[in-house]
């Protein structure tokens, strides 16, 4: 092998699902050593392409050459023979086995567990010392939090001996100082020789850390550039196709009285565990309180306390009214009817019905107002006229109401959610990770139509992980750790640090290495995690 | 993702599968040395080829229609309720305690109380484990189970026990009163020259079967309690975000699965037996399971998967009658059909998807 | 009840809980990697028949086994083919797989013997003999371990001794081998397995292929161990009962053998005290006989709670992104 | 032609049905005729049948079972010309003038095995083991339970039903399990009236070398040696009868008891050790009681009540 042959090379792959072409005659090289980025809208086929590097798909067309060599990669172990390593999207873990078990599973050395075990266990802690990756090996994946399943994931494909990492949108459930934690991981391996494939939505990222980064869009790779010669702008436009806007524009909030105000809120889970530990938040008429925090610290659960569907104690009011959080009374509908709309984290489990057509799920839990009735029945022409309009003015792509809503693609599932809950004029709208899984040219929609909405005086609170959407939308700052709300702050008069470190748990700035701080807070939120789960 | 059709979907699988099974079916026959096609002959002769064979045929589809729709709301809520063989036998019970304690002055009065007897008896039946799997998340596929057997005790014991008239072999109800009978399809159709359905027992009940069919059409696609429970069987995290309960739809759905799986007891007692008998359902509590699969859970499908088993019912019956093939025969065949028609209908669809897809290709 | 009632009861659960046992753990291995199972039951019978006419016909029990093993073995790989390779319903192939062998069974019993769905009654080496362990007779007269040992323990057919190894085996198998872990990680997420370059198809063939050999075990030990022969339906509803144990069980093998004995005792205790009178109240024979289905519904009521099945089972496994 | 519907248990029970199968083919043989047989897989089908036979000339049609008695009442009048002939069941000779109803005294000749059985029994505990709990099975248990009593006072009668669901029929672990029950409690002459579940009865009575009694039809050959007796009902001969009366078959109720030798118990090379001469002695004797008059057997289904027995 001569040090000029790429690591990988892939040429003319192609790939369908049914009628989708999801991949097109791709090709691409990386050099060992070194960090490849791959950016572009979502469905442009990033996803698919690493799969089939993975073995996970089979391409329809096309060769891959390792080091040098063809490769016939047909499974996943082809691929790991290799030397692939692959941290999906979604990981790949077995909630309730132990991170030693999800770390030899399939990569056991004989018949028998124990001496695999016990060979892991050696070889895991040498790993964690190489690469800070340190994780408890015998603890089960379901109490761990999703940044140690990462590493979790990181140590499985380095157990293996992967010279080459795949990690899918590895970022978009870190906190930044979790983040910058695990970009230093890469360095390192990057340095130890390794090769690393980084599909990210985030153009900063891609600035930071990578040496090189394809563009794709709709299946096609449409270029590779240095890192070093390019720039955000031209990467956002190689990427939609179109000049994109990067910030919103906003004019100052005119706040006016409270309008929903949370006092001690608490929330126990099914298992047992207490997610919501106190939390007090006030929400005033036309602003935007944006909660920032990483996912799995108590935001999902306040967005179902306050949406009706999970139990709590304390007290919660809508102008000055109590609402009830436990028995009747506490359900979606009860919430509607006092004013609160509500547009759920997860549009696909939550807010919409996939099979549904686009108009029934126009009326989704307002399918019991009197205005979408004929006597017994339900009035499905009118509603069906109306979700047409709405369609129009929401600008959602195709606008046929027939359509079932698993049709769409995510930015215009997400308009028909938003035309659905603003449409009904409430005085308070819970907004779940508003552009998950969206992409750029629908955010720009979606968060134009969110400060509209604040303009006419509404109280808004929003949830999101995305620090940038805080930022850019939100009137005021609240961080949640582990249930708690850590500490507010005006967006004016913090930064992405400071932010970063309160999404971790630590309220002071460390004098030390922040890390440390970081990983003591994690440790202790889930050793609590664990201990009261039954 | 429109790789097929809808119509081949729901047309086209089906009737391949349907071949399949009909194919192993006709080497099953030959295995055991019969000829398959005298055997078809002998099936299509008598069950459609005569009035009276269709008046049996007919018969059989009522209760096939009944249990199919209590097998389909559940699965639009996405429960399995397994327990409409128990929910039927306790309908009858229903059926046998009005018909027999009231003194009704004319047949369509005690239709009417008894249609509310069957619905209401079988409800009772599903509302336990209904209940279990809404509050407890006991698993509903073994308690119906459970209470299958359950209905099965219950039943023997009153009838033996309590209802039987003193002196009587059979577990079984006196006859019921003249004034309970319902009109069967002789009564309705057949003329003095034309004796039509002559001593079949397709009755009324065959209608209120095809009213059933129209009523849970309405109910799934037309009311607000259709709408949930069939957005509760799509998304159970989405209807509790919708402010709909679960442990409602739950209850509820499975309250009219039992009540549907109850009123097939009109069929069978109050049509047909005119009194109440212990095995009186037969199995259509687990036929229905296939029609409801078959038919896709919609009325139309059920109704032409409740005529398919119908017509095997009673062709076997007639096979049965003229040949030496033992009555096995006809649970081997309907355990073909629901096996390639409900749990292999993919190996049939996976091909035809990739057909279309390629002959979609060639079209664009 | 003095002792020696006592010790028939359990001697009687034993052997009632004997064929619940082994098709429990063959429900266990089939439901930890996946697949849910229903058809336990029409395996059962299915083994139960071929059992019984291979030892009629070869005049070899062990023969009787093998073909049991092998008919109910096939029937596990047609509810593979429907829902692993086909992704077919699960309950739906198990409810097809009970009509199916309910049917084929007294169709081929009938076309080979001519008895009306039965096998001819196995004499000789056509059955399992009931073993009476080393010493049993000697001990018997030691006080109260000597019956325990003699009734209790000695003199049960050899499959009831393999189907009690057969759960610390289990146990062993699932938790100490690799086969156990990749088989428990296939039951919870299927995807893992897959991205980690283990074939999800293949094990859950392989589980499904063992979940056969104990459904003909437990079909060939009630043809041919408990009974001399096969009579149709000779099941009578234990698969069902198998797969309530199992939820009891809580997918656990020594769990399973709690459970599988609980329901023995029941139906042991049901079947000697018929009419039990509670002080001028009878209680029906009826409800006896009922009791086990209705201890069920309440176990699974109240006991058992919420009892959480391995995450992945009854879904067909579909890669996605 | 004749025609022959069997009940839901099937041609081949191994008793009641089969009986009747036997009777056909030994008039089939005799005769050399041919005759058209159903066995029933569904309620609905009873009707179905006769109507079929009666439409397609078929005579007479020749039922076995209780529940035939229902539907033979609603088609008889629709085909006068055709005989029924029900066989366990009672349909009202006034009112269906072309019906023969066939009746046993199921409780005259369970009377006397169990009177044999008390006799062979040593330990004075005998038992019964019953199919599905159903009226008729009570029927034997009861006569069973008098005879027992009758021959020695003092004996002990254990009855159990198998179930209370058609499966009960067809379970002979449970059969084997009831008959071990029994064992223990004493029991060491069972009388199985249970269709399949009764195989596994004399099985494991044969197994624990104890006696047992077989039922309907002559069971004494399963296990030679072993099968104390059976309590025979000639529903072969009832069949054969009427067969060979064909279309002048006489209509009306015929009960069949000892007198007339429609219920017995069987006596062959397989248990002529068993039973000894003062056996056949003392239950000659009681069938003459019986025959004459002088001795009643209760039966059960005349007031679902039993003197010797509770259910
Ligand atoms: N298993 C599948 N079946 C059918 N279509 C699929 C499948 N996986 C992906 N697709 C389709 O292929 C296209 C590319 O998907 P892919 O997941 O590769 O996109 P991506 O670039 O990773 O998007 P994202 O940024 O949302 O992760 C999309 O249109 C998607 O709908
Ligand atoms: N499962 C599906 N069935 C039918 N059509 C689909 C499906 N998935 C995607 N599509 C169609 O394919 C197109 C591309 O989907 P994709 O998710 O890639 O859109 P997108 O470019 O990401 O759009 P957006 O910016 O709104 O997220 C969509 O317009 C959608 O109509
Ligand atoms: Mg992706
Ligand atoms: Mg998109």
């Amino acid at each position: 092998m001569t040090d000029t042959a790429p690591a990988i090379e892939l040429k003319g792959i192609s790939k369908s699902f049914g009628p989708v072409q999801a991949n097109k005659d791709i090709a691409m090289r990386v050099m060992p050593g070194t960090i490849h980025g791959i950016i572009g809208e979502n469905g442009a086929g990033k996803s698919t392409l690493m799969s089939i590097l993975y073995g996970f798909y089979k391409a329809d067309r096309g060769e891959i050459f390792i080091g040098g060599k063809e490769a016939r990669i047909t499974d996943s172990q082809s691929a790991i023979a290799a030397g692939i390593g692959m941290v999906f999207q979604h990981f790949k873990l077995v909630q309730n086995f132990t991170v030693l078990e999800n770390i030899i599973l399939g990569a056991e050395d004989g018949p028998m567990l124990r001496p695999s075990l016990a060979r892991a266990r050696g070889v895991l802690k040498q790993l964690s010392d190489e690469y800070e990756l340190s994780v408890d090996p015998d603890q089960l994946i379901e109490n761990l939090s999703v940044g140690h399943q990462q590493r979790v994931e990181i140590l499985k494909a380095l157990y293996r001996q992967a010279d080459i990492l795949i990690l899918d949108e590895p970022t978009g459930v870190l906190t930044p100082a979790e983040a910058d934690h695990l970009f230093r991981i890469l360095d390192n391996l990057r340095s130890e020789g390794k090769t690393i494939i980084l599909i990210t939505h985030k153009l900063r990222e891609i600035m930071e850390i990578t040496d090189t980064v394809s563009v794709m869009r709709r299946g096609q790779m449409t270029a590779t550039v240095k890192t070093a010669e390019t720039s955000p702008g031209e990467l956002a436009e190689l990427m939609v196709g179109r000049k994109v806007l990067l910030q919103v524009d906003k004019s100052p909030a005119k706040v006016g009285a409270p309008i929903l105000q949370i006092e001690n809120l608490r929330h126990v889970d099914s298992h047992g565990v207490e997610r919501l530990r106190g939390v007090s938040l006030e929400v005033r008429a036309g602003e935007v309180l944006g909660i920032a925090g990483v996912a799995g610290n108590g935001q999902s659960e306040l967005l179902e306390v306050l949406g009706g569907y999970a139990d709590a104690t304390g007290s919660v009011t809508v102008n000055g009214k109590p609402l009830p959080l436990t028995g009747t009374g506490a359900d979606g509908a009860a919430r509607r009817k006092t004013g609160i709309a509500h547009v759920p984290e997860d549009r696909q489990t939550e807010g919409l019905i996939m099979p549904y057509t686009a108009w029934e799920n126009t009326v989704f839990g307002y399918h019991r107002e009197p205005e979408f009735q004929s006597g017994m029945l339900m009035d499905n022409a009118k509603i069906r006229e109306q979700a047409q309009d709405k369609m129009t003015r929401y600008d959602v792509r195709p606008p046929d109401p027939s359509l079932p809503a698993k049709a769409f693609s995510g930015g215009n599932q997400q308009k028909i959610v938003l035309a659905r809950e603003i449409e009904r004029d409430p005085d308070v709208l819970l907004i779940g990770q508003p552009t998950r899984g969206v992409d750029i040219g629908a955010i720009e929609f979606i968060h134009k139509e969110i400060i509209r909405l604040r303009d006419t005086g509404k109280a808004i609170l929003l949830v999101s992980v995305e620090l940038d959407e805080i930022f850019a939308l939100s009137d005021r700052i609240a961080v949640m750790f582990d249930g708690q709300v850590m500490g507010e702050r005006m967006p004016n008069e913090t930064d992405q640090t400071e932010l970063g470190l309160l999404m971790a748990g630590v309220t002071e700035r460390p004098g030390g290495d922040p890390i440390k701080a970081v990983d003591a807070a994690l440790e202790q939120k889930e050793q609590r995690e664990a201990s009261q789960h039954d | 993702m429109d790789k097929m059709p809808a119509w081949a979907d729901a047309v086209l699988v089906p009737l391949i599968s349907i071949l399949l099974a009909a194919i192993l079916s006709a080497l099953v026959i030959l295995a055991i040395g019969e000829n398959p096609v005298e055997a078809f002959n002998l099936m299509v002769e008598g069950a459609l080829m005569r009035s009276a064979g269709w008046g049996y045929t007919l018969y059989y589809t009522t209760n096939f229609i009944f249990t199919g729709l209590c097998a389909a709301v559940a699965f639009h809520a996405k429960m399995f309720n397994i327990g409409g063989e128990g929910q039927a036998m306790i309908g009858g019970l229903g059926v046998a305690l009005v018909c027999l304690f009231i003194p009704f002055p004319h047949w369509t009065v005690a239709l009417l109380v008894a249609i509310v007897a069957a619905g209401a008896f079988g409800a009772l039946w599903a509302l336990i484990p209904a209940y279990l799997q809404a509050k407890r998340g006991s698993h509903i596929v073994i308690t119906t189970i459970m209470f299958n057997f359950i209905a099965s005790a219950v039943l023997n014991y009153v009838l033996v026990n309590l209802l039987r008239p003193q002196g009587a072999m059979d577990p079984a109800t006196a006859r019921f009163p003249e004034a309970t009978q319902l009109p069967t399809f002789q009564d309705m159709f057949a003329t003095a020259d034309n004796p039509l359905f002559r001593g079949s027992p397709a009755n009324v009940t065959f209608f209120l079967a095809v009213l059933a069919c129209v009523a849970f059409w309405f109910l799934m696609w037309r009311t607000r309690l259709g709408y949930e429970i069939r957005a509760f069987g799509h998304s159970e995290s989405a209807v509790k975000y919708a402010g709909i309960s679960p442990v409602r739809i739950t209850i509820v759905a499975m309250l009219i699965s039992g009540g549907l799986a109850g009123m097939m007891a009109l069929n069978t007692t109050m049509g047909e037996a005119e009194r109440l008998v212990m095995n009186a359902t037969e199995g259509a509590g687990f036929i229905g399971i296939a029609v409801a699969l078959m038919g896709r859970s919609h009325p139309v499908g059920i109704f032409l998967a409740a005529l398919l088993f119908g017509f095997l019912y009673q062709g076997g019956a007639e096979l049965a009658l003229w040949t030496n093939i033992p009555r096995e025969l006809i649970t081997v065949i309907q355990a073909l059909v629901i096996l390639f028609t409900g749990a292999l209908d993919n190996m049939v669809r996976m091909p035809l998807e990739r057909l279309f897809v390629a002959l979609g290709r060639k079209d664009a | 009840m003095d002792f020696m009632t006592l010790l028939q009861v359990l001697d009687s659960t034993v052997r009632l809980a004997t064929p619940l046992l082994l098709a429990c753990l063959a429900g266990l291995f089939s439901e930890r990697s996946g697949v849910v199972d229903i058809g336990l039951e029409g395996k059962m019978l299915a083994a139960a028949f071929a059992s019984a006419a291979i030892a009629a016909v070869s005049g070899s029990v062990w023969l009787g086994l093998l073909a049991g093993i092998v008919s109910a073995s096939l029937m596990s790989a047609l509810h593979g083919l429907a829902s692993i390779t086909f992704r077919g319903n699960q309950l739906i192939s198990g409810v097809a797989i009970n009509f199916l062998a309910s049917g084929l069974t007294v169709l081929i019993a009938q076309s080979w013997f001519g008895q009306g769905g039965r096998t001819p009654s196995l004499m000789g080496g056509g059955r399992f003999e009931s073993i009476t362990l080393p010493f049993a007779n000697a001990l018997r007269d030691v006080p109260v371990l000597g019956p325990i040992y003699a009734e209790l323990i000695s003199g049960h057919s050899i499959l009831v001794y393999v189907a009690f190894l057969m759960v610390p085996l289990s146990w062993w198998v699932l938790f100490r081998t690799r086969f156990g872990l990749r088989l428990r990680a296939v039951g919870e997420s299927p995807e893992a397995v897959d991205t980690a370059g283990i074939s999800v198809v293949g094990l859950r063939f392989a589980a499904i292929g063992i979940c056969g050999l104990l459904c003909g075990l437990a079909g060939a030990y009630l043809a041919t161990g408990l009974q001399a022969g096969f009579v149709r339906e000779m099941t009578a509803g234990r698969g069902y009962i198998a797969l309530a144990a199992l939820i009891f069980a809580k997918w656990r093998p020594v769990y399973a053998l709690w459970a599988c004995l609980l329901f023995g005792l029941l139906q042991a205790v049901a079947l000697r005290y018929q009419n039990i009178d509670l002080g001028g109240i009878t209680i029906p024979v009826q409800v006896m006989d009922a009791l086990p289905y209705i201890l069920t519904v309440i176990i699974l009521a109240g006991f058992v709670g919420k009892a959480i099945p391995p995450r992945a089972s009854g879904e067909p496994y579909v890669k996605e992104r | 032609d004749p025609a022959l519907v069997y009940d839901l248990g099937g041609k081949f029970d191994k008793s009641f049905n089969e009986a009747a199968y036997n009777g056909a083919e030994a008039w089939a043989a005799e005769t050399g005729g041919s005759y058209r047989d159903i066995e029933l897989q569904s309620e609905a089908q009873r009707e179905q049948a006769l109507r079929r036979f009666a439409e397609a000339g078929f005579n007479p049609v020749v039922t076995t079972g209780f529940s035939m008695s229902s539907p033979i009442a609603s088609v008889a009048p629709d085909y006068p010309d055709t005989k029924f002939v029900t066989i366990d069941g009672f349909v009202d000779p006034e009112e269906h003038p072309n019906v023969l109803s066939i009746l046993f005294s199921e409780h005259e000749g369970s009377y006397l095995v169990g009177m044999m059985a008390a006799m062979a029994s040593e330990t004075g505990t005998v038992s019964f083991v019953g199919g599905m709990d159903v009226p008729l099975i009570r029927k034997f248990a009861c006569g069973y339970a008098q005879g027992a009593k009758a021959a020695n006072p003092d004996i002990e009668v254990i009855s159990n039903m198998t179930g209370t669901t058609p499966a009960a029929w067809n379970d002979p672990v449970k059969g084997s399990e009831l008959a071990s029950a029994q064992i223990s409690q004493g029991s060491d002459v069972i009388f199985a009236a249970a269709g399949g579940t009764g195989i596994g009865v004399l099985q494991t009575a044969a197994d624990q070398d104890i006696l047992s009694i077989g039922v309907d039809s002559n069971q004494n050959a399963l296990h030679p040696g072993q099968v104390l007796t059976s309590m025979l009902k000639r529903v072969d001969v009832a069949v054969q009868d009427a067969m060979t009366a064909g279309a002048d078959l006489e209509t009306g109720v015929t009960v069949l008891g000892l007198a007339e030798n429609g219920v017995d118990y069987a006596m062959d090379e397989n248990n002529a050790d068993l039973v000894s001469e003062d056996m056949v002695a003392a239950l000659d004797a009681a069938r003459e009681q019986i025959v004459s008059g002088e001795v009643t057997v209760h039966d059960y289904s005349s007031d679902d009540s039993c003197p010797a027995l509770s259910f």
